[in-house]
């Protein structure tokens, strides 16, 4: 007899939770869509968005790199070279090649912190493909001079 | 009472396995309580004896030494804060006992260091490589393996 | 595998390592008669790629993006773990904002963790729905972390005796909107799965791991916390802030898949309250600590630190000699340890089991082979 | 047949001097059939995937005609192009028959679906009987190509099939045995003619219920997909299928679910029988109510495990639906 009671309330009680169950999707299926349409919707980037490195532009086109070269020793995976020469007007030494290859960089950003001069910050472009490896190989300060005729 | 378990422990280590290797140490910088410095023919006897006292094997690594291997095995217990790191200096090339058969995490522990170090473990069920291919032939955490650039190494300036 | 064992009955199952439950690169070797198991050989290394010998050949300041990506899953904490391994090592004080900063964010990782954990485990079982409800809760963490940290998986947050930047307004706010949402979420979860009567049976008794078993197969995390030993390294050997928080440590006693799962679901509570009392407490001041050398050396020496990542144990064992490089860096993964146990535990379950029992351990195959 | 009124007369007239009013019918009925069973799988995995979609809080297909409605035709005509490939060491005659056997027994049972009064291709006397005939062969050919296939994954499946679908048709039998006796007739017609008063679901609520269970089961759809469980078995049977052979055991799984939710609709409540519409739209609005509800248990459940579900058949359904059986037959005789 014990045996039979147990047996319809399991019965019972698997049915009753099988349906609270369909009652949550029925709930959800009601309830607002979350996903973003992406290529038509775009979710705002954060602040701190850690995204590929580019050249901090001053005024007139310029940049601060002075090619000291603490971010390529500093670089993980060993991607950036950067070359700088010393123009006779100013005193200092200025970066003229910064060659980055994003197709190996993994984004760590070890390379803004270091910078002593504050020359490197985050860019926004996250839509980064291309056909081939050699792509990913970038001078920064051209693309600085590109963007920025 | 973590402090307790640790003396008692730390006494009754001394007294089989030669007290003047056991050490305590710094556990706020060092993270371990006791350091045993041992022979590697007692590593099994350490084993059965960690095992007597409820602890459980953390892990077993290996410091390549030059010309010898340091094995280092750490042992935690989980009703108190008590970890022993007992290390073996192990002349390359020489096999030392397996503890798979006390502590069967040591199965793959022991698969590990062989994999990365080359130490063999005697008596061990199935010492193969565990993460490297089957057919790789080299140890690379050994300190005389260079990385070539057919595994994607290449020179680093530090 | 002995080919000589090959009989009529029994026959070879290749699952992985291209299978939709293994979670990653892992290849069980099954021998199976019918449906039943008779012997398991798990099969790792397809995601090898060396952290242990990259960490011979950086800095420590350059090996700290490689940690987030052994177990991606709980990237901040294992970014936490190395922080803490190296502080400890140089003696290094960090200050209280950043401590607090730390925890909130380790534990919104382990909650984001333990919910992908939560979805990909009833995919495994045959419902895709919690999926998807689980990754909509977990994009929320997601965003919360990416306002702070600048990424999404590989967060790299912490840094020697700090983290990286401050947080701002939106991130705290953030946080409070997150609370109680995920708070009315759990409920839901409970209603369509935690009491569902075919997930209570497909888990129930399946895998059950004795506490003495799971001790000599040194197992840890929610595994452990299942089979009824409360070992949770951060009651055990509090770092950071925790031993100023008021917490509970979910220990269930059965060790059998559901209380797995349980563990882990009531551990997402526990987190929930974590952080609300460390928002309450957040102090301000900086985030980094001054005077951290650029090229940080410890001195020569043994040094091991532990750390709670959401499936355990995580032990980082560094052999340093004094220079700017590690002479060895060595990771005890919680994984390891927890996968260790499955050729124990399979045979005599059927396969459907063994997809359950796989998916209950939570591991998660780069971390095992680093 | 007033349906078939609207083709011109002369061709109508020319065709059946030529055919016979009967095998006219048939002709008709087999191009309708074909087409009809596209366009309801087309819709239907549309319908599938919309409400997983909206049930996930996702949006589901939404870029190939109004609402996505064109998504399946597109994901079809994509199959078409797919290259039909025949693994070496499969057994090819078998592996080759498989797909084409099951969806056959799938098209025979059109034959016997009462959309209307009358509008029927053929109202057998054992309609009912036909289509659980049919529906018996699929798993026949479920097991032909799982084994065909020479896959351990596909292996397991056939074998996962033939199990479930031997367990499972039992109280599906039953239960239809329980209208059976109430009506008097295993044809369709007559059945919903019985339901004059007063739907079968309201006299037989326990035997639609196992109907319906048994259904889900019987057609491999979830929480019973055991058979193609796809994070255990990869895909089950079919893993070792590509282009249209797929879409074949896709086409069949849809129209399974649309005639055994015709089934049931036929059974259990009032088929066509319904206020001001005319009856075949009363008939596919409640199929497609039943068929929803099918697919919203699909995305609400996890799967039962191989031997929890043959419990389930063994010890809950068949007993229920015996007892169930006898109680409606006692209460008859006593009522008659």
């Amino acid at each position: 007899m014990n045996a039979l009671l147990n047996y319809v309330r399991e019965v019972i009680g698997g049915t009753w939770s099988l349906a609270t169950g369909m009652g949550v999707t029925m709930r959800y299926m009601f309830k607002p869509v979350t996903t973003v349409q992406y290529p038509r919707q775009r979710l705002p980037l954060p602040a701190a968005f850690r995204g590929p490195i580019e050249l901090v532009r001053l005024e007139g086109g310029d940049h601060r790199c002075v090619a000291c070269g603490e971010c390529f020793r500093t670089c993980p995976s060993g991607v950036i070279k950067v070359q700088g020469h010393k123009s006779v007007a100013a005193s200092r030494n200025q970066g003229r090649f910064y060659f980055i290859d994003f197709a190996r960089c993994s984004l760590c950003g070890l390379c803004v912190e270091v910078c002593p001069e504050g020359a490197l910050r985050f860019s926004r472009d996250y839509e980064q493909c291309g056909l081939s490896s050699l792509v990913g190989v970038q001078d920064l300060m051209a693309k600085l001079k590109e963007e920025h005729p | 009472m973590s402090a307790d378990f640790c003396q008692r422990l730390g006494r009754r280590l001394g007294q089989r396995l030669g007290a003047a290797a056991l050490g305590q140490a710094d556990y706020r910088r060092q993270g371990y309580h006791l350091r045993l410095e041992l022979a590697p023919d007692h590593l099994r006897e350490l084993a059965a004896m960690m095992a007597e006292e409820g602890c459980y094997l953390e892990y077993i690594t290996a410091v390549d030494r030059g010309g010898h291997l340091e094995l280092a095995y750490v042992f935690g217990r989980h009703q108190e804060a008590c970890r022993l790191l007992a290390l073996a200096a192990v002349p390359k090339g020489q096999g030392v006992l397996s503890i798979a058969g006390v502590f069967p995490a040591a199965d793959w522990q022991e698969r590990e260091v062989f994999d990365m170090l080359g130490q063999r473990f005697i008596g061990h069920p199935n010492l193969k490589r565990i993460l490297l291919p089957e057919d790789a032939d080299f140890h690379p955490l050994l300190r005389d393996f260079q990385a070539g650039p057919e595994l994607g190494g290449d020179e680093m300036e530090i | 595998m002995h080919r000589q064992a090959l009989t009529e009955d029994t026959f070879y199952l290749n699952l992985g390592p291209q299978h939709p439950s293994t979670h990653g690169v892992l290849r069980l070797l099954l021998r199976l008669d019918g449906e039943r198991i008779v012997e398991c050989q798990p099969i790792l290394g397809y995601s090898h790629r060396g952290h242990e010998h990259m960490a011979q050949n950086r800095t420590y300041l350059q090996f700290m993006p490689n940690p987030c990506r052994m177990d991606y899953l709980s990237g901040l904490m294992y970014n936490h773990a190395y922080c803490l391994a190296l502080e400890r090592a140089c003696g290094l004080e960090v200050p209280a904002r950043a401590e607090h900063l730390r925890v909130i964010c380790a534990e919104l990782n382990r909650i984001s963790s333990h919910l992908l954990w939560f979805g990909a485990y009833l995919m495994d079982l045959g419902a895709f729905t919690p999926f998807l409800y689980a990754f909509d809760d977990r994009e929320d963490i997601l965003a919360i972390l990416g306002l702070a940290t600048g990424s999404r998986l590989t967060y790299s947050y912490c840094r020697f005796g700090g983290v990286r930047d401050d947080v701002g307004q939106d991130f705290l706010e953030g946080i409070r909107a997150f609370i109680p949402k995920m708070r009315a979420r759990l409920k839901d979860y409970d209603t369509l799965v935690t009491r569902n009567v075919i997930f209570v049976n497909r888990t129930q008794g399946v895998g059950v791991i004795s506490p003495e078993l799971a001790r000599a197969h040194a197992l840890t995390g929610p595994c452990l916390r299942a089979s009824g030993v409360g070992y949770d390294i951060r009651k055990a050997e509090p770092y950071g802030l925790y031993p100023e928080l008021d917490f509970d440590i979910p220990v269930r006693a059965g060790g059998d898949c559901l209380d797995r799962y349980l563990v882990r679901v009531l551990e997402i509570e526990q987190s929930l309250r974590i952080i609300e009392q460390a928002m309450a407490r957040l102090p301000g001041g900086p985030v980094k600590a001054t005077g951290v050398p650029q090229f940080i050396t410890p001195p020569p020496g043994l040094y091991h630190t532990s750390y709670e990542t959401a499936r355990g144990h995580l032990g980082i064992f560094l052999a340093a000699d004094g220079t700017r490089v590690p002479y060895r860096l060595k990771f005890r993964v919680p994984s390891f340890g927890n996968l260790g146990i499955l050729p124990k535990l399979l045979p005599g379950t059927l396969v459907a089991d063994t997809i359950a029992i796989l998916g209950s351990m939570d591991v998660v195959m780069p971390e095992i082979d680093r | 047949m007033a349906w078939l009124s609207n083709i011109p007369a002369t061709v109508w007239e020319g065709l059946r001097a030529f055919l016979g009013p009967l095998a006219l019918t048939m002709i008709v009925g087999l191009l309708l059939t074909l087409g009809w069973v596209q366009v309801n799988a087309l819709f239907l995995v549309w319908l599938e995937r919309k409400v997983a979609g909206h049930i996930q809080l996702r949006i589901g297909p939404k870029e190939v005609g109004p609402f996505g409605l064109l998504q399946t035709l597109v994901d079809g005509v994509k199959l078409l192009g797919k290259e039909l490939i025949t693994p070496a060491p499969v057994s090819w005659p078998l592996f080759v028959l498989s797909p084409i056997l099951v969806f056959a027994p799938v098209l025979v049972s059109f034959v016997v679906i009462p959309f209307g009064p009358g509008t029927q291709i053929r109202d057998l006397n054992v309609g009912l009987m036909l289509i659980f005939a049919f529906g018996g062969l699929g798993v026949l050919a479920i097991l032909m190509g799982g084994w065909a296939s020479n896959n351990k994954y596909a292996l397991l499946g056939a074998i996962r099939s033939v199990a479930q679908n031997v367990a499972y048709e039992i109280p599906l039998l039953l239960s239809a045995m329980s209208v059976v006796i109430m009506a008097g007739s295993l044809s369709f017609q007559a059945i919903v003619q019985a339901q004059e008063g007063l739907w079968y679901v309201f006299c037989q609520p326990v035997a639609a219920l196992l109907y319906l269970v048994g259904a889900t089961a019987e057609t491999n759809r979830a929480p019973f997909d055991i058979p193609e469980a796809e994070s255990e078995l990869v895909a089950g049977f079919h893993t070792e299928y590509s282009g249209m052979r797929f879409a074949l055991f896709f086409l069949a799984e849809y129209t399974n679910m649309f005639i055994v939710a015709s089934v049931a609709t036929a059974l259990f409540f009032g088929g066509w029988r319904g206020p001001f519409w005319p009856g075949p739209w009363w008939f596919l609005l409640k199929v497609y109510l039943l068929i929803f509800v099918v697919i919203w248990v699909r995305w609400t459940f996890p799967r039962l495990r191989f031997d929890q579900l043959m419990n389930f058949a063994w010890k809950y359904m068949i007993p229920i639906a015996v007892l169930n059986l006898m109680v409606t037959a006692v209460v008859l005789k006593i009522v008659r």
